[in-house]
């Protein structure tokens, strides 16, 4: 017999959003200070944070991610001057969707991350991955992903 | 800063609806304001002590009897600070402790004369007692 | 029981016949007195134009195609329908010019099925009396309860003032201002399932939303939803899909939708009224319209064109999303 | 079917010593499209470049994978590399996997576990690419400053003398601006007159410059290189070639009744006049206002007098229609109306002045020849009282939050000559804070205290109250904490400054920013200070922000030098990763262009061809010179009909698919 | 143009001359006031602390019969407007208080700060102009110099009171010119006359309106004229001396000028 996979410990899937102008940068500032976080977090590279479509986010979720995450340049140092204030307000009205029809709300995240910010970024994405950890599997998600 | 004292800070502040940390501390109440001269305690100072929860000082002093209410400290504040809502506010946790009344209605004939309006005395009592 | 007022009636034969208009935009009947579909009527077929107390829809929508057609179109449009309208012409889908708004007074819709539902079958006709819905049925007359029987987009009407018109049918009626019927209750249903354990809120949702079997009738009527393609509807998207494959889709979906009338929904309640499922529908719009009011200020799509909408305006002091974790657990 | 190349880097032991790269290269060799991996020890020397390059050739890629250090790195490298293979630089994806991966893990099977995805995810966006060209646009080698002040000046003067054409409009009938009616500058008292005006004839007579004053910006079209405007000019009634500049008919004129707007109206001017002696171009204006002849048809007496027949009273509006490659904003300020400040008794009493006023006062070419006298009765004021921060710092709604910067380093001038001139005069001076950052400001403020005896109180003034001819000034010195009454002759208010108004219709022209105290917005408030969001648009002095003159004209070179970068390219080559809207889904609604913050988007009407059906339709229409790729269009549509190029919809989901595996 | 007019104590009893030539000039030009019925004192001072409730009732009760008789509210006394102003702008934007002054007086529909209130004179210059008085009045004061004082209450805090530039206001002046005289402008025509700490000490209010009444003698005006019966009594009481105005309402010279005195 195989032993059960539930002996495993779980690792959550966590997919970040970063803005190519900040917090990809604080990104890679984190990894040249050799600042660690957890391989769980892929990063996907966007020119800004209002490029991140709603759709993207529950893509995600019903592909299987525990967690997703958008980083985007502090309010007021948009490389585009506004598009963080705009994805500022979408994400609220989303979360708060998201919140609204029982997902839990912490699987879902906004920081802003400056390029300077290398430690900002590890700490962030280590607290965020122990979070979804802590939550387990997606299991509210995973319903809806009528998953066996 | 006794508990006490914290808590009549607080109760100052909640009452009377000021944000002293608005006060850029440019002094255009005290400038401004007709009664300076009769009080101990000038509107920017009632500013900064309730800050500092210095609430005690002020419910001593007179400055809290000598306030004309004309709101000029209000309207000219350029940081709308009101310091004149934090007088009435220290003013009422005095008269509101029992017996504090500044003004006892048995004192009352004898500053009244003929000519005198109610609107006075009905001021006078509303300012100055419970 | 009248089907049409001879003053709205002779008003629409006037505009035809004076030449403003030569189409009119209102009801027809169905096979039931209260099976009634918005139809274009021209000179020739007015005599079966109707408008009573069953014509509930939304007309703004049409009005994107009938206005880029030629000629001028005369559109009986209720006070809520006006609010679709001002939206509609302030993203430029309506030619204002092709289109003459003819305001119609309104007292609420009846629903049918609600009747129904309390026993009065059979139903011939109804007619509003002040509180009251007087019934002819083939059992007979019957009254009841305006509120029992109103549709539910009804029970929170924005009020009866029309937001645009070229002309009122009925001028003595127009209230100066438009005062919400039940005032703040709009948002009681919201409330409620805000105050629910996370838990009870997805069973809810899970309980509803598994029954959307995937019509788009809410998308077909709903003014906002005008996209000449939706991306539900288009592969190159990637996230077309006619039938569900998954649970998740449904959730994608009116999410989705929900997202993108954001700040553009002016809350007319036609997806509700229209889900042969009886989602509700509305509840998902007003939330939104429901955050956007406490967090942005608050915002009526429709009501003025010229306010920035609140998803295409920022300040730099809105609230951060971690709002929605600090709100803490409901 | 693409034919993609994975090319995987060990950055030495950089990634190598955390990721099992050939493992990386052999588990991404069955994915879509992917024809060749291999994997090396410096992809970006030249031995790796060229390994790439006749990867490319000899297996016929369409697209290349670079897996290795940041894009923010290499990207640009990885490109120019493929190009040089004959592949559009645009079909180049990088997985982060040094970065992002080998330096922050330390466990070898989950590094190169998240190494294959993060390639996995790079090869399914490569798959969804498409080559894309950078669009290419012409650059007029012309520049139009908005704005004749001294920042104008200062632009227009470096973009001549870098050899490009530059024309100037200003409002009024002279360029010169507000620094045109200051007496002395600080800190070095200088005259301002004595600097400036050498520049206002140099503008004059540069070959390059072309200045047109009493002229107002009406329309403006088109985008960065490619500006059309419209010009008004206002007519003169003046013919600028005949008129000698005698001045006689502004001698002869009876009408004196309009007060004077270059001495702040404590004199009048007559209906033809020249607004300063240096004014430029020297030649008058008739105000149609106050011209007995334009108003009633009688009169003509400047007509008569004038030798040169210069004077035309049939003159018309014209518009003149120009193209520019590059605008800049120079529109300057003015002191806020003192309306909200009647405590300090402006309205009814002569003798409180501002103190641009007292400028004009204390100015050898103002009303009193330079004499400070009183305005009320023409004496000397013995006592003077300075009040600062009139308007500035509030945020009561009276005035502006603000602080206007330039308030406390005039005051102290004003103060020390006046005690310097008038040594018998006492002088206080109010202020909340003396804020004097700058290079030999503080210096200059003591020198004020120390040196020239100037009673600096810290503290408010509430009333100022006119009583037989003198004010009382009733304040508070929160030194010695008590409230101080001052007999004063003089009362002058420091008042706060804000854009001038008519930058609120040029921004809207200009597309640019204003912000909430219609200052225009700067691209970025570090980086991008003399540029506006929207690209060719530039920002030039006070229009930006308060400044001083100082770093009105150092901003002003700087705006200039921004200009003649841009006007020294004979093409603009734009940024390829822009949005693009599909006209047969656009609905044409707009909301794309309420959140583009370039003003990039634009709303034609063209006929489309919707699967056989024929019609014109409203659609959105994407500026490539001017987008700069936010993307914040794409999200907003509702219809998907705007996307990004190079961040597509799909791609960026692919990518999630990618990782969600 | 029906008022819904609110008195106050002072008007019936000290100050009934304001009350008396308001109520006959409003006639002579037009305009009905009516009587609320059972008003009470209004406090005379506004309750500036956000706790009291209680202080702010009578006013709302005035404020809420106006709103019943669907006509806006007029006052008169400066003290009165100010409190009733102020607490109508209470009820209007202050959540917390509108909710608990409802709930302590169980009104037949909720106030929620619906009714206008009307200074006398804002109804003299929106509602009847200044012009028409000017062409209503039968013996212009001509030759009369008069000064306005306005005090205090009418003017702050600007932002509810409404009422005119609190630092250079016209409305007083615009009346005397109406009513044929010529006003004199004394700059402390808005700063504090001594107010009720006259009560207590008479020497603050001696200062205050004693700079009032020299300002306004300085400059050669014969008359002052107030809203205020407390600013009444206390430049009254310090107008003494040679050359010193005399104090009056601004409705006794403007019955005077429309002939109804």
């Amino acid at each position: 017999m195989q032993v059960n996979d539930t002996n495993k410990e779980f690792r959550p899937l966590i997919v970040a959003f970063c803005c190519n102008w900040c917090s990809y940068a604080g990104a890679d500032l984190a990894g040249s200070s050799r600042l660690s976080y957890p391989a769980d977090v892929k990063i996907i590279r966007v020119p800004c944070s209002c490029r991140v479509n709603p759709m993207f986010i529950l893509r995600a979720f019903q592909r299987g991610a525990d967690g997703v995450i958008i980083a985007g340049c502090h309010p007021g140092d948009c490389h585009y001057t506004s598009g963080n204030y705009f994805a500022r307000r979408r994400m609220t009205l989303l979360f708060s969707m998201l919140d609204y029809l029982g997902i839990e709300r912490e699987r879902t995240r906004v920081e802003w991350i400056s390029a300077a910010e290398g430690a900002k970024f590890s700490a962030t994405m280590n607290e965020f991955a122990e979070t979804i950890s802590r939550l387990g599997e997606n299991r509210r998600l995973e319903d809806l992903r009528c998953k066996e | 800063m006794t508990v006490n004292e914290k808590e009549l800070a607080e109760r100052v502040i909640e009452i009377s609806g000021v944000n002293t940390r608005k006060c850029m501390k440019c002094g255009k109440c005290s400038g401004t304001c007709p009664s300076y001269d009769e009080m101990e305690y000038h509107p920017h100072q009632f500013v900064s002590m309730v800050e500092k929860g210095q609430i005690k000082k002020l419910m001593e002093s007179k400055s809290l009897w000598t306030c004309l209410s004309c709101f000029a400290c209000i309207e000219r504040c350029p940081r709308s600070v009101e310091p004149a809502k934090l007088i009435e506010a220290v003013r009422l946790c005095v008269i509101r402790q029992q017996g504090a009344n500044h003004m006892k209605a048995c004192s009352v004939p004898d500053s009244i004369d003929e000519n005198m309006p109610q609107q006075a005395i009905v001021s006078a009592f509303r300012k100055y007692s419970k | 029981m009248q089907r049409i007022n001879d003053d709205v009636l002779n008003k629409c034969r006037d505009l035809i016949e004076n030449g403003t208009c030569d189409r009119v935009l209102a009801w027809e009947e169905g096979e039931f007195c209260y099976d009634v579909t918005p139809a274009v009527f021209t000179g020739d077929t007015l005599g079966k134009m109707i408008y009573d107390d069953f014509c509930a829809a939304n007309q703004s929508k049409y009005l994107i195609d009938e206005s880029h057609k030629e000629g001028r179109i005369a559109a009986l449009l209720k006070p809520c329908d006006t609010y679709s309208f001002n939206q509609l012409l302030k993203e430029n889908r309506i030619k204002r010019e092709n289109v003459y708004v003819l305001g119609v007074p309104c007292d609420g819709k009846i629903d049918a099925e609600k009747a129904r539902g309390l026993g009065i079958k059979g139903i011939l006709g109804a007619e509003i009396d002040g509180d009251t819905v007087a019934f002819e049925t083939i059992y007979g007359k019957k009254t009841c309860s305006k509120k029992d029987v109103l549709h539910e987009k009804c029970l929170s009407c924005k009020g009866k003032k029309h937001m645009i018109f070229d002309e009122l049918t009925d001028p003595e009626k127009e209230p100066e201002t438009a005062v919400p019927e039940n005032g703040t209750s709009r948002f009681d249903g919201v409330s409620k399932l805000e105050n629910m354990t996370a838990e009870e809120r997805f069973r809810f949702w899970r309980g509803e939303l598994s029954r959307c079997i995937r019509c788009n009738a809410c998308r077909n009527v709903c003014p906002a939803c005008s996209c000449r393609q939706c991306v539900f509807d288009n592969p190159a998207s990637g996230v077309s899909s006619k039938a569900n494959t998954n649970d998740f889709e449904e959730n994608l979906y009116h999410i989705i939708r929900a997202f993108h009338v954001a700040g553009r929904c002016t809350d007319c309640g036609e997806c509700t009224r229209v889900c042969p499922e009886n989602i509700p529908l509305h509840l998902l719009n007003r939330k939104f319209i429901k955050d956007i009011n406490e967090l942005y200020g608050e915002y009526q799509a429709g009501y003025d064109t010229a306010l920035d909408a609140p998803l295409t305006s920022y300040t730099k002091q809105d609230a951060e999303p971690g709002i929605v974790h600090e709100r803490g657990v409901r | 079917m693409q034919r993609i190349g994975v090319f995987v880097c060990w950055c030495g032991s950089n990634i190598a010593g955390t990721v099992d790269v050939e493992k990386v290269a052999s588990s991404v060799a069955g994915e879509p499209g992917v024809v060749f991996t291999t994997n090396y020890q410096y992809m970006c020397s030249e031995g790796g470049q060229g390994m790439i390059r006749r990867a490319i050739k000899e297996h016929g890629l369409t697209g290349i994978v670079v897996c290795s250090c940041s894009p923010r790195m290499h990207e640009a490298t990885f490109r120019k590399t493929a190009q040089a293979a004959g592949l559009n630089p645009y079909m180049v994806e990088i997985a982060n996997i040094r970065e992002q991966c080998s330096w922050i893990h330390k466990d070898k099977d989950e590094g190169t576990e998240k190494a294959v995805i993060l390639a996995k995810a790079a090869i399914a966006k490569l798959n969804l690419n498409k080559p894309l060209t950078a669009g290419e646009s012409n650059v007029t080698k012309r520049a139009l400053v908005i704005g004749g002040g001294i920042a104008g000046i200062q632009t227009a003067l470096d973009i001549a003398d870098a050899g490009y054409e530059v024309d100037i409009v200003e409002k009024s009938p002279t360029i010169g601006g507000r620094m045109a009616q200051l007496d002395k500058t600080f800190p070095t008292l200088d005259c301002a007159a004595c600097i400036l005006t050498p520049k206002m004839v140099d503008a004059a007579a540069s070959d390059k410059i072309n200045l047109y004053t009493y002229s107002e910006v009406e329309a403006v079209s088109g985008f960065v290189g490619n500006f059309k405007v419209k010009i008004k000019k206002k007519p003169r009634y003046v013919n600028s070639e005949l008129c000698s500049g005698c001045g006689v008919c502004t001698e002869k004129c009876p009408s004196r009744k309009a007060p004077n707007e270059f001495n702040m109206g404590l004199n009048n001017r007559g209906a033809i006049y020249i607004p300063f002696a240096q004014a430029i171009p020297n030649v008058p204006v008739i105000d149609p206002e106050q011209c007995i002849k334009l108003k009633t048809g009688k009169c003509g007496l400047c007509e008569k007098n004038c030798t040169a027949k210069a004077i035309d009273f049939t003159q018309k509006e014209e518009i003149i229609e120009r193209e520019y490659g590059a605008i800049v904003a120079a529109t300057g300020y003015r002191p806020i109306s003192l309306e909200n400040f009647d405590e300090f008794g402006y309205a009814h009493n002569k003798d409180v002045i501002t103190s641009l006023e007292l400028e004009r006062l204390m100015n050898a070419a103002g009303p009193t020849k330079g004499v400070l006298l009183r305005p009320s009765d023409g004496e000397h004021p013995h006592e003077i009282v300075f009040i600062q921060c009139v308007g500035s710092r509030d945020t009561s709604g009276c005035g502006k939050p603000y602080c206007s910067k330039i308030c406390c380093m005039y005051t102290a001038k004003h103060a020390m000559m006046i005690r310097d001139k008038y040594p018998d005069t006492k002088v206080h001076v109010f202020y909340i804070d003396v804020r004097t950052p700058g290079k030999n400001f503080d210096e200059f403020y003591r020198r004020a205290v120390e040196e020239y005896g100037v009673d600096y109180i810290k503290g408010m003034v509430g009333k100022v109250a006119e009583k037989d001819g003198k004010l009382l000034v009733q304040g508070s010195d929160l030194i010695s904490n008590e409230q101080v009454h001052i007999e004063a002759d003089l009362v002058v208010l420091a008042a706060a400054i804000e854009p001038d108004p008519s930058v609120r219709n040029i921004a809207t022209m200009l597309t640019a920013s204003i912000d909430t105290n219609n200052f225009l917005t700067e691209a970025h408030p570090k980086l991008r200070p003399v540029e506006s969001p929207t690209a060719g648009v530039f920002l030039s002095g006070v229009c930006q922000g308060p400044k001083d003159i100082p770093e009105t004209v150092a901003q002003a070179s700087a705006a200039a030098a921004k200009v003649i970068g841009l006007l020294s390219k004979d093409k603009l080559t734009g940024n390829p990763c822009v949005a693009h809207s599909d006209e047969l889904l656009c609905n044409g609604c707009s909301q794309c262009a309420c959140v583009c913050p370039y003003g990039a988007i634009d709303y034609i009407d063209k006929e489309v061809n919707d699967h056989g059906k024929r019609e014109v339709r409203r659609i959105a229409s994407v500026n490539e010179a001017v987008c700069q790729g936010c993307g914040a269009c794409t999200v907003t549509c509702p219809s998907g009909a705007m996307d990004l190029k190079g961040f597509t919809t799909r791609q960026i989901m692919a990518e999630v698919d990618a990782i969600c595996r | 143009m029906t008022y819904s007019y609110y008195p106050g104590c002072t008007l019936k009893t000290k100050a009934k001359d304001l009350d008396r030539y308001a109520r006959l000039s409003a006639e002579a030009l037009g305009v009905t006031l009516e009587e609320i019925e059972d008003w009470q004192c209004c406090g005379a001072v506004y309750p500036m602390a956000l706790d009291e409730i209680a202080t702010k009732l009578s006013a709302v009760r005035a404020l809420d019969s106006a709103k019943r008789s669907g006509r806006d509210l007029l006052t008169l006394c400066s003290a009165c407007h100010h409190v009733i102003k102020r607490v109508n702008n209470d009820m209007l934007t202050n959540d917390d208080i509108r909710l608990k002054a409802n709930n302590y007086l169980k009104l037949d529909s909720v106030y929620a700060g619906e009714t206008k209130v009307v200074h006398y004179l804002e109804m003299l210059r929106d509602t009847v102009g200044f012009d028409k008085i000017r062409a209503a009045v039968k013996n212009p004061l001509k030759g009369r110099r008069i000064a306005a004082y306005y005090g205090c209450l009418l003017l702050r805090p600007a932002g509810v009171m409404q009422f005119d530039n609190p630092e250079n206001p016209t409305i007083l002046e615009d009346f005397i010119k109406a009513i044929g005289a010529e006003p004199v402008i004394t700059p402390y025509r808005n700063e504090c006359c001594g107010g009720y700490t006259v009560l207590e000490d008479k020497k603050i209010a001696e200062r205050r309106s004693g700079m009032v009444i020299g300002s306004a003698a300085a400059k050669g005006a014969d008359t002052v004229i107030t809203a205020c019966p407390l600013c009444l009594y206390n430049l009254e009481a310090n107008a003494h001396g040679e050359g010193a105005p005399v104090v009056k309402y601004f409705t006794e010279l403007l019955a005077e000028a429309l002939g109804v005195k």
